[in-house]
């Protein structure tokens, strides 16, 4: 966010400049996780951490963070903070609701993308031809947007047998898809609790049965992002809008046109990241059933480094967090003390051993160990904290990650056009 | 304020009916969630098919304060209410500070019994959710076969406390060596409106072993019906007759409810001011008058029912007394 | 000195210009959707009854200081969304102290305030704290602190609350007799009364209109806002201004929620209102950030959300109606202020040029 | 008018008939006529007309604020002309954006690069352009295919990020060339680069002629236009006052005279008013560039200046200049070494401390470090002295005293301005620039560090700032004058020192220093002026 004071957030470039990780480095990573988890699994004889339920679980409530953030990602490429994420996924709760009733799921899907795609509409207007400050625009999106989707409810579902002000009647529901026969197969892997085999079995099991095709969509969604964003001419003239846009100008770039689309798209994701909510994790619009997941996508999205693959991370650890503690609640999330012990010694012994840092890398192990204490002296984290735990643990790693962050330059800041050379 | 607008409702109706204007307060969602709300509207309903009273309904918007609420409450009196039924304990103060002012109004509300609302033309509408919740307990565990049962509340507020109690002393009373997992959803009032967390919470019960979980967390409570459906399992449903109110794919994994007559509560109240008795203090409806209580829709426990009922003789009794906390 | 009526004359175009944008926008949707335009009106603009009048002082009292709180954060591009969470937890901290009475009664209640105020700012001063050292987005850390303080406050009334007898709400010990705050009968014919504390937000809107506008502190803190390098080069040290401004809304923050503590709940318990922190955000936009700005847009929010009950006893209108009328004003009039802005900005320049143009002899000649 | 303006307003006469397809060397590329362009309270342009000729590097050169680059906007497309008429290869055309531009085979490099830094150099160079050879292997194929004809040397592949300047520079000459330019104009090209950069510039340049291009380069310093240019433009106060079309036969004492105009005020050098008590000093300051880099920003900077001296700093954009300002008010903590103010040691004060000791500072870029733009005149007045008599009393602002103090500064500085409520940004840049320093010297610092303090203003503005310069001086000021303005230097300072790459390479006595031995030390290119 750029449009705020920018104390702080001073890039500090890497000793050796560092770009991307190659592909093989993000899967080492990736094994390694699940090993963690299998470590875990077997030391603290907790099955539930990385079943295939827990983590179909957190699929499912990564997949709206997921949407908005990627609706992030599309208006902060084009250089437009997106604080109105929330508004524009309850917007989408209310379209997803409405389109099913009156036209089946799939109208679900296109009424949740459209009244999404309004609220982008509206944010463009303020903030690409008006240069309303981005924040300020999307907070006043989003006081605007409860309100209309509530009124809306009340008008449209008051009425109808089963629904009332606040909720719709009960949606028909999009069809489920899985890979045939690959359920049993893998349970029978799963069950049998394997170390890192079964982990493995849990985590095809979560990604190859029961999933909805808005789950599916979604997922294509950041595939389509990725290439749409990194690999065509359409995508490159969005992405220089959000790095430099007086550049882009200079070049023939019409920025006001990219930004709109943009921005537009990003609301229709966050739109059908609501119609998820809506449609798929539950079959009836309710009030207030965002509850502020549009802030997480955007938490996310900043986590993920404005990027797809990171975002999907971000939200996946949030989802996954979700999941723990509404499934299995402390007594889960205890064992993930144990995961977090082992991460920080991994992160705390590679600063000093490969970049020579001894202070940041001492002070991980020095928390390294006060975790593992922690986990071992008590047997479960308590209930107080539990709801909230994945919150704190967004604050942490953002406090964390925040400085190697590097968000598109030109982010939030308001464009004129003709002007700035 | 003033209350006299007899006048009004006679000829609202065209017809005999009653002088009565019988109006209710809810919380936040109102008439249509399928739950405690609609429960106090089905009442509502019954009394002006039966009584022929006028009636008039308002709810409340998110996050106001208890002024906003003891205003509505004279509006309603404005509005010409003469006897006016709060929905939900969150009006407690305000019904105690309207009926100080309008003493000639009759107020009533639900689940609130303490010194905030009390007062001369107060009736303090209660139910022993424990009672019916130990039933309901004894029914899982009669019913379960892996000895676990689930419990999982919306938010974690003395009244959800209650269910809990009654619902995990029912069931030990059935088996003492049963494991109850207990999960409340969340610290606000989302926990009653966001089914996507009951269905996780469920999902982690069944898949934790457990083969009956009851929910006492309204609206997020079609989650939990939507795992067990899943999960093969069983689900107890709370309020009213949730298998009759509950989608209709959903119903057959509901063993039974924990029925909670806000409806009869609500006639009954209207009833007695439509026959010009003034209603004061505490009014417990508990097992013994029909307050709560299991349903059978479904015929889940049907094969149990003597047991259960056995129980509720217990402690209609007094033989037993059921924790409430 | 010619600029100055024009000035006054474009500030005030901006709100009223928002304001017939929302009624036009409104009828639009009302028409729309086939609900009755002409009775909602009617029903919104009739004057409000004197107990409903005392609820929306009432109201706007509270509004007011949530929005200084905000305002003062966004007076140095500082966005403090996070102002819900800080007065809850601060409304909570003060009502548990407040509720042992260990003082005498306006001792308590002054002491009770200074601890709200110092939670709040201490909650807020983490988000602050995040930024200037770790560089965490304040907007993304205050959301987070806002379910969290829910987290905390709720294991706190477990922890630390009572169940009064036959209640089935959980809440603090109340406050003494004696600290019970009985408030004003400012409105003739109501029974109710205006919270004692309304005396709190006039004070707070004064301290802040002095401090930002004629103290050096306050000088400061509208050059960082204005310009951050600017600032710098004129020696802010703007770390430093951003961790005492966002201590200083957050302690503001704090103060929300003791006009209704004391004058009307006396404990802090499940009723307690919240939402507040974001009607602030709408209402400083709304009042342009300006103390006596934010002082109409309270009242102007706060009746509107009063009427919400007259819509649905006589007009059979969803009570959300009144959600749109504040978001369409509020949208309406942050582009408004935009465009005035923008076109205040441009006749200046002219005005410059055009008065330069016929007072002098050209620039450079002289030399 | 002198003997080697050889005409004013050129005409061309061969514009037979180009055929726009292949316009051969030596025809007119393009002609602008008539060129008038208004801003709010500035007339940028007033009737310009020159014409370009194919194979040919034309110069256009001028004062900072001349303008040279609003004319340049204009001819790309960027901003569009009040009046008069742009012809491309023989054919009137309207030039509404870039996009127009490009289309007729104009290209332009911006005096700031408009690079996004976060894309690689293939990105930068495709955008806008991709229907051209697509977004991957065929246009990096081409892009290497320019970059070795034209020897550029530009990895597609590499993040803009990561270049240095000349670098940078090349991949905004590559970008013009991938869409097939014509017309190619370089705002002030030199101005970042160092000296051997500026020769492989050059070498591209001519490379470029050859292949029957026309480049428009636009620079102040003047040898270096001698050195590359085939024609040469002078613009005067937005207008064009003359052209040269054999530069041999001029030198750059000459071209720089025709530049600035008679009225210029010579900046003629005072007796010497310097005395013995040193005031500010620098002694081995040091500041280390970004980790990684392995390059110092400042390296072992020694200086004094002396109660009554100006002290000048030239130096090539760049070279560190601004970070010696940053180390000095304060902003930044050198790495090593101390500054001192009379004889305290300030290097760790931070800036508010600094001001108050009465260091006066005139920032480098007026709209971002000196004033708010959206305050009033007496705001600004008070900025940078918020805790001094008369803005401030006790923790108070004493508004009235600022304003009433703001008043004499519009007075004394000659600030032209309707009224002191107006805001800042309203005024035109001279007209700020002197509210600037009317406040600094409002404090009687005991020292003045300024950044280029009349860049971009026009003649009058800028003598006015000379004699405040001056009478301070006299007065026992201590100036520390940090200016791309030769003239400038040479006429106020008392001595000069020069910085390359943020070392103290030389100091010269401005009394004899020529403009053009300056100009060689400030580039490391020697003793030998060319
Ligand atoms: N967008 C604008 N709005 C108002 N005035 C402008 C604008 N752009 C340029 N000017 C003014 O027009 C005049 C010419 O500016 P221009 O940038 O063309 O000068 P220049 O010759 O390029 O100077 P330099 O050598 O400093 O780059 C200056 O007085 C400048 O202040
Ligand atoms: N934001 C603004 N508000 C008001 N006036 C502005 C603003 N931006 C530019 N101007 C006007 O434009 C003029 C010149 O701007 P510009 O940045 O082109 O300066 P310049 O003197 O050409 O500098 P440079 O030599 O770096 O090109 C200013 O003097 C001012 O009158
Ligand atoms: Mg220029
Ligand atoms: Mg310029």
């Amino acid at each position: 966010m750029s449009s705020d004071l920018s104390v702080g957030t001073e890039v500090v470039p890497e000793a050796t400049p560092k770009r991307r990780l190659p592909l093989w480095a993000w899967g080492a990573m990736a094994l390694a996780l699940v090993l963690a988890l299998s470590v875990v699994r077997v030391v603290t004889g907790r099955n539930d951490i990385a079943s295939s339920g827990t983590l179909s679980a957190a699929l499912a409530l990564a997949m709206p963070i997921a949407f908005a953030g990627l609706g992030g990602l599309w208006s902060e490429r084009a250089g437009v903070v997106n604080i109105g994420l929330e508004g524009m996924m309850v917007l989408g709760t209310w379209g997803g609701a409405f389109g099913s009733l009156h036209g089946g799921p799939w109208m679900g899907i296109v009424g949740a993308a459209l009244c999404g795609a309004v609220g982008g509409l509206i944010h463009a207007l303020a903030t690409v031809t008006f240069g309303v400050d981005h924040i300020v625009s999307g907070v006043a999106l989003n006081i605007v947007s409860v309100g209309a989707a509530s009124y809306l409810a009340a008008r449209f579902f008051g009425e109808l047998e089963g629904g009332s002000d606040v909720q719709s009647p009960p949606l028909p529901q999009l069809p489920k898809i899985g890979i045939p026969g690959a359920g049993d197969a893998l349970s029978a892997v799963e069950t049998k609790g394997w170390f890192f085999v079964s982990e493995v079995a849990a985590i095809l099991k979560a990604l190859t049965t029961g999933l909805s095709v808005l789950t599916v969509i979604g997922l294509a969604l950041f595939v389509i992002t990725f290439y749409v964003l990194w690999r065509t001419p359409f995508g490159l003239r969005v992405r220089s809008c959000g790095e430099s846009p007086v550049a882009a100008e200079t070049l023939g770039v019409n920025v006001y046109l990219h930004k709109y689309v943009a921005v537009v798209i990003s609301g229709a994701l966050a739109g059908l990241g609501g119609g998820f909510l809506s449609m798929v994790a539950t079959n009836i619009y309710r009030e207030s059933q965002v509850d502020g997941r549009g802030y997480i996508g955007l938490a996310a999205m900043i986590f993920g480094n404005w990027r797809p693959g990171g975002l999907l991370a971000g939200s996946g650890l949030f989802g996954f967090m979700d999941a723990l503690q509404l499934r299995g609640g402390g007594t889960a999330l205890h064992g993930l003390l144990l995961l977090i012990t082992m991460l920080l010694l991994a992160i705390g012994l590679w600063q000093v051993l490969r970049n020579g840092r001894m202070i940041q890398g001492g002070i991980a192990v020095v928390v390294a160990v006060v975790v593992f204490v922690l986990w071992f002296v008590t047997d479960s984290v308590p209930s107080d904290i539990t709801p909230f735990a994945p919150h704190l643990t967004t604050l942490l790693v953002l406090a964390f990650a925040s400085q190697r962050l590097r968000m598109p330059k030109a982010d939030g800041m308001i464009y004129r056009r003709g002007e700035g050379h | 304020g003033g209350s006299d607008s007899t006048g009004d409702s006679t000829s609202a109706e065209g017809g005999s009916g009653s002088d009565v204007k019988a109006c209710l307060a809810y919380d936040v969602g109102g008439r249509g969630d399928q739950s405690f709300n609609d429960s106090a509207a089905k009442g509502l309903d019954k009394a002006k098919d039966e009584l022929k009273v006028e009636t008039a309904e308002v709810e409340a918007s998110q996050g106001e304060n208890d002024a906003a609420r003891e205003d509505r409450l004279n509006q309603l009196i404005e509005s010409g209410c003469t006897d006016i039924i709060a929905v939900g304990y969150i009006y407690a103060k305000a019904v105690g500070g309207a009926a100080k002012e309008n003493s000639d109004i009759q107020f009533a509300i639900i689940d609130d019994a303490s010194e905030d609302s009390a007062g001369e033309n107060v009736a303090q509408l209660t139910f022993a959710e424990e009672q019916g919740s130990y039933l309901v307990g004894a029914a899982a565990a009669l019913k379960s076969k892996s000895n676990k049962v689930g419990f999982i509340g919306g938010v974690d507020v003395p009244l959800i406390n209650k269910f809990q109690a009654g619902f995990e002393a029912g069931a030990k009373a059935v088996n003492p060596d049963i494991e109850v997992s207990t999960k409340y959803l969340a610290e606000d009032g989302s926990g009653f409106a966001d089914p996507a967390k009951g269905q996780t919470a469920a999902e982690g019960m069944y898949d934790n072993g457990a083969d009956v979980v009851y929910h006492a967390a309204g609206g997020s409570g079609s989650g939990v019906f939507k795992a067990a459906k899943a999960a093969k399992k069983m689900a107890i449903g709370v309020d009213s007759d949730q298998a009759l109110t509950a989608e209709e794919d959903v119903r057959d994994v509901i063993l039974t409810s924990m029925v909670k007559n806000v409806d009869v509560a609500v006639f009954d109240h209207i009833k007695a001011v439509t026959e010009g008795d003034m209603q004061s203090g505490n009014i417990i409806f508990d097992l013994k008058a029909g307050g709560v209580d299991y349903s059978t829709t479904g015929g889940k426990v049907d094969d149990i029912k003597d047991k259960l009922d056995g129980y509720k003789q217990e402690i209609v009794d007094g033989k037993v007394t059921v924790p409430t906390k | 000195m010619s600029l100055n009526p024009r000035r006054l004359a474009l500030t005030l175009a901006a709100p009223a210009l928002a304001v017939v944008v929302a009624f036009v926008i409104t009828s639009l949707v009302l028409l729309a959707v086939g609900d009755p335009v002409g009775q909602v009106w009617s029903t919104l603009l009739k004057e409000p009854r004197p107990r409903t009048t005392v609820n929306i002082i009432n109201s706007a009292t509270t509004y007011y200081i949530a929005a200084v709180a905000v305002a003062i954060g966004f007076k140095m591009n500082l966005f403090n969304i996070g102002v819900d969470g800080q007065y809850r937890i601060a409304s909570f901290a003060a009502a548990i102290f407040a509720g042992y009475g260990w003082l005498p009664s306006w001792l308590n209640i002054i002491v009770a305030m200074l601890v709200a105020m110092v939670t709040g700012g201490i909650w807020a001063g983490i988000a602050g704290w995040l930024k200037i050292t770790r560089g965490v987005s304040e907007v993304i850390s205050t959301i987070m602190l806002n379910t969290i303080s829910a987290g905390l406050v709720g294991w706190g009334l477990r922890s630390w609350g009572q169940r009064a007898e036959g209640s089935n709400a959980r809440s603090t010990t109340p406050i003494p007799e004696s600290n019970q705050l009985d408030g004003f009968a400012l409105v003739p014919g109501a029974a109710n009364t205006v919270y004692t504390l309304v005396a709190l937000a006039v004070v707070v809107g004064v301290l802040y209109w002095f401090v930002i506008n004629k103290t050096r502190f306050g000088f400061d803190l509208r050059a960082t806002g204005q310009s951050e390098s600017a600032a710098v080069a004129s020696g802010v040290k703007v770390k430093r201004m951003v961790l005492i401004s966002i201590v200083l809304s957050g302690a503001v923050a704090g103060l929300v929620g003791m006009p209704a503590f004391f004058g009307a709940d006396h404990a802090y318990g499940s009723s307690f209102q919240d939402g507040v922190g974001f009607v602030g955000i709408g209402v400083a936009l709304l009042g342009r950030n300006h103390p006596v700005g934010i002082a109409f847009a309270a009242l102007l929010w706060s009746w509107l959300e009063k009427a919400s009950d007259g819509l649905q006893l006589e007009a059979q209108v969803s009570p959300a109606l009144v959600y749109i009328i504040q978001g369409s004003i509020l949208l309406a009039v942050v582009i408004a202020y935009e465009v005035v802005h923008r076109v205040e900005r441009r006749m200046e320049q002219r005005q410059v040029a055009r008065d330069l143009d016929a007072s002098s002899v050209p620039e450079g000649a002289a030399a | 008018m002198r003997p080697f303006v050889i005409r004013r307003h050129p005409i061309s006469t061969t514009t037979t008939s180009p055929t726009p397809s292949a316009p051969a060397a030596g025809d007119v590329a393009v002609r602008l006529e008539g060129i008038t362009k208004r801003f709010p309270g500035v007339v940028a342009n007033k009737d310009i007309a020159f014409s370009v000729r194919r194979g040919t590097v034309h110069a256009v050169v001028g004062e900072n604020g001349a303008g040279k680059s609003t004319l340049m906007k204009i001819l790309y497309g960027v901003q569009r002309p009040d009046e008069g008429t742009i012809e491309v290869d023989g054919q009137v055309v309207d030039l509404r954006s870039p996009s127009d531009a490009i289309k007729h085979g104009i290209g332009m490099v911006f005096q700031h690069f408009m690079l996004a830094d976060n894309l690689t150099v293939l990105e930068n160079v495709v955008l806008g352009a991709e229907k051209l050879h697509g977004i991957g292997g065929r246009a990096r194929a081409e892009i290497r295919r320019i970059s070795d004809e034209y020897g550029l040397g530009v990895d597609p592949d590499a993040l803009v990020e990561d270049l240095g300047v000349g670098s940078r520079q090349r991949v905004e000459i590559l970008k013009v060339l991938y869409r097939g330019a014509r017309t190619i104009i370089l705002d002030e090209p030199t101005a970042v680069l160092v000296p051997q950069e500026v020769d492989e510039l050059f070498d591209n340049l001519r490379e470029l002629k050859n292949e029957g291009l026309a480049v428009i380069f636009i620079s102040h310093k003047l040898d270096e236009v001698l050195s590359v240019a085939d024609a040469i433009t002078v613009i005067r106060r937005g207008t064009t006052v003359g052209s040269v079309d054999d530069p041999s036969s001029i030198t750059s004492r000459e071209l720089a005279e025709m530049m600035v105009g008679s009225e210029l005020p010579t900046p003629a050098t005072e007796e010497s008013t310097v005395t013995d008590e040193v005031v500010l000093s620098c002694r081995g300051v040091s500041l280390a560039g970004a980790p990684g880099t392995g390059r110092a920003l400042l390296d072992d900077v020694d200086l004094e200046i002396h109660a009554g001296e100006v002290l000048g700093i030239a130096g090539v954009e760049g070279n560190g200049q601004a970070e010696l300002v940053e180390v000095i008010m304060g902003m930044r903590e050198p790495t090593s070494g101390q500054v001192h103010l009379g004889g305290e040691d300030i290097s760790d004060w931070d800036v508010r401390r600094i001001r108050e000791a009465g260091v006066g500072y005139v920032p480098e870029d007026r709209h971002r470090h000196g004033l708010l733009l959206d305050s009033p005149l007496w705001e600004n007045r008070v900025l940078g002295h918020q805790t001094e008599r008369p803005n401030v009393r006790g923790g108070l602002v004493d508004a009235r005293a600022a304003k009433k103090d703001t008043e004499r500064i519009v007075r004394e500085y000659d600030v032209r301005t309707p009224s002191i409520t107006v805001t800042s940004g309203s005024l035109s840049g001279g007209n700020q620039q002197k509210l600037i320093i009317g406040r600094e010297m409002s404090h009687s610092p005991r020292v003045l560090v300024a950044s280029h303090p009349t860049r971009g203003v026009d003649v009058g503005a800028q003598a006015a700032i000379w004699d405040q310069i001056r009478a301070a001086r006299r007065e026992g000021l201590a100036v520390l004058l940090i200016s791309a303005d030769l003239e400038e230097l040479i006429g106020l300072s008392d001595t000069i020192q020069v910085i390359l790459r943020g070392r103290m390479t030389g100091t010269f006595d401005p009394d004899t220093v020529t403009s053009q031995e300056l100009g060689s030390a400030m580039t490391g290119a020697g003793e030998e002026p060319r």
